[in-house]
């Protein structure tokens, strides 16, 4: 991933003057952090964010993320998704000026309240270090415990029978921690937009997501979303939506029709191509079309 | 044998912070106003013959540390153990659950912004917090608030030592366009969940 | 600081006995014998002033140990029986046992959710749970039940008595199996409790 800054062809894009967006994002603990980073070290009043700018600012920060090495990677792209929604948002028209319909006005209190704990954390710290400096008995001579089958025990059976009644059993994604613990992979996404349309031409948009529910359900679709995207750019497939909210399909683009050199200077394109290629591998299917443009020299 | 000795004895004797009411139960002739008593004495003491310890009250209760200027010296030796630090996201979310516990997983995730189910675990194993209940709502979700041992941790005598919000140099109140919340109801702000701690320091 | 200020307070916070050359190593000014005198210092000290402990010296070196005199208020200070109460966790936990007797340590931690390994065991010490059997499967793990001390302690003649009325979870009335993967004996989706599972349970 280091290979391609993002140099990002296209003049659209903010570059920073200082390049401070190239700084390892293993450094923030999440896409809050970022933003944070983002907006103090711009002097930007965090009641007006000037959100385009920031937007564009943190995509580009995004882009640097190795989807596979970054634990948080997931809840990165997610904050863009939404950032972009808010974006969306601003265009439209509001029905009042008032503050309150402001569309940036639960990102800004999210801000504040993360900004805040931090402040409290770095307090923390320092406690923990004073609390360092002073030490306790080193050598206590181990004595006998009272053994715990002499203690009186007051509790009742009533006690008992309260935490019977309210024992429920956890949902899935509450005992698969490591559900939870590990982002969605886009490259997960990729592979099964490509493996399903290997069966047809197209596919629903919700198709994809079939069986997914819960907390994990909008991850989910953010990231399939990115991959249609990612792929649509790359030509691989187009999509297609008849109305605003209506199913958006996804189409195979047939052979031939797939661009060899598509945006291959993008950084972005590298990283997933790589990805791609070995999701490829894996499951031993290399169709012509579906070859990624990329060489195996990385 | 004084009381100041035997409470000395058993301040001397324990790895960990103990309260006034513990100490008492060495002897029938102890109640908790003789300890304190006893307690006030020991510090006074150790001050003027200038100990390399005193009395710190911690986690509610009392424990015989070294002075802090001693650490220097102390830091050289192999035998005595090393603090403990805790890192940043460890420090993040125990943030998070000091002031607002009792507090659900999905709500320290909304703050932080990134899943937490894995330093929320590991500090339940280091006994830093633990499970206070469970939350109303689907699945019933754990809800999570601070242990004398991270009192302790941090050398904190109650929760009142933490930083009040109004103290920190970024004020959450008045300025805030608190909107529509779109998905997540319940987050007012830190502000309330403060008066829990308060109210828990029992003076 | 006084040479034997840091002796006390290196003393003091040592886990092991330390011999005066080793002391001496806590700073440059410090040698073996500048060491040996400070502990005379604080030895007689100790005695004058009749601290509850003094500098002991054993095959390895110098320590702080509480005096003799004591040990009987230490004793009695740990062996008080305290009356207690159970913890959220270990009602939840007893609760689960009772109801799905015999059953191992995996399906406690996959009904709660949380590893149990400690409330598992403390249960035990109190003598309200033990080990009734092994189940079969990997590992053949054991398997916990109540005892009679916990029917006489809540005043059941039999574990017959226990009440299942509708309103008692499914999961506890009817025992529903848990999972699809059960007979596979582990569940992949507990593997990261297992581990701090084990590790909660050390002391």
């Amino acid at each position: 991933m280091a290979l391609s800054r993002p140099t990002v062809g296209s003049g659209s894009l903010f570059i920073p003057k200082e390049g401070f967006l190239l700084v390892d994002l293993e450094r923030f603990q999440g896409p809050l952090d970022l933003l944070l980073h983002l907006i103090r070290t711009q002097d930007i009043d965090i009641f007006d964010i000037p959100i385009s700018t920031i937007t564009r600012q943190f995509l580009i920060a995004v882009k640097e993320i190795d989807v596979g090495q970054l634990d948080h990677a997931g809840e990165f792209l997610e904050m863009a998704a939404s950032l972009v929604r808010i974006k969306a948002q601003m265009l439209l028209p509001r029905p009042s000026d008032d503050e309150d319909q402001d569309p940036r006005a639960e990102l800004v209190r999210r801000l504040l309240e993360y900004e805040q704990i931090r402040e409290i954390s770095m307090r923390l710290k320092a406690a923990e270090l004073e609390r360092g400096r002073r030490f306790s008995k080193g050598f206590v001579p181990p004595r006998p415990r009272p053994r715990q089958r002499d203690v009186p025990l007051e509790t009742a059976w009533e006690d008992v029978f309260e935490a019977a009644l309210g024992v429920e059993l956890p949902e899935v994604h509450d005992r698969g921690h490591r559900v939870t613990l590990r982002p969605v992979a886009m490259e997960d996404k990729v592979e099964l937009i490509l493996s399903t349309l290997r069966h047809g031409t197209r596919v629903e948009f919700s198709r994809l997501l079939r069986g997914i529910g819960g907390v994990e359900a909008r991850l989910h679709g953010v990231m399939t979303l990115l991959a249609s995207l990612e792929l649509t750019r790359r030509r691989w497939v187009f999509m297609r939506q008849v109305a605003p909210f209506s199913e958006l399909w996804l189409y195979r683009r047939e052979e031939g029709q797939g661009d060899e050199g598509g945006g291959a200077a993008d950084g972005v394109e590298a990283v997933w191509g790589e990805e791609a290629a070995d999701g490829a591998e894996t499951s031993g299917e290399n169709e012509p079309g579906a070859e990624p443009p990329h060489e195996e020299t990385a | 044998m004084n009381v100041a000795q035997i409470v000395e004895a058993v301040l001397f004797a324990s790895d960990a912070p103990l309260k006034a009411e513990e100490i008492a139960r060495a002897d029938e002739s102890l109640d908790e106003d003789r300890v304190e008593e006893a307690l006030d004495l020991l510090r006074r003491f150790y001050d003027e013959s200038e100990r390399a310890f005193q009395v710190v009250e911690v986690a509610e209760g009392f424990q015989l540390l070294t002075r802090p200027d001693f650490a220097t010296y102390l830091e050289r030796f192999d035998t005595v153990p090393r603090p403990s630090r805790l890192s940043g996201p460890a420090l993040e979310t125990l943030a998070i659950v000091a002031y607002r516990q009792p507090i659900g997983r999905i709500e320290v995730e909304y703050i932080r912004g990134v899943s937490s189910s894995g330093v929320l675990r590991s500090l339940q194993d280091r006994g830093l917090i633990e499970v206070v209940g469970r939350g109303e709502g689907l699945g019933r979700p754990l809800l999570y608030g601070t242990t004398a041992r991270f009192l302790e941790h941090f050398g904190f005598a109650s929760l009142d030592e933490l930083p009040r919000p109004e103290e920190l140099p970024i004020v959450l109140r008045d300025r805030i366009p608190l909107g529509d919340d779109e998905d997540e109801g319940e987050d007012p702000g830190l502000q309330p969940q403060l008066d829990l701690g308060g109210g828990e320091g029992g003076e």
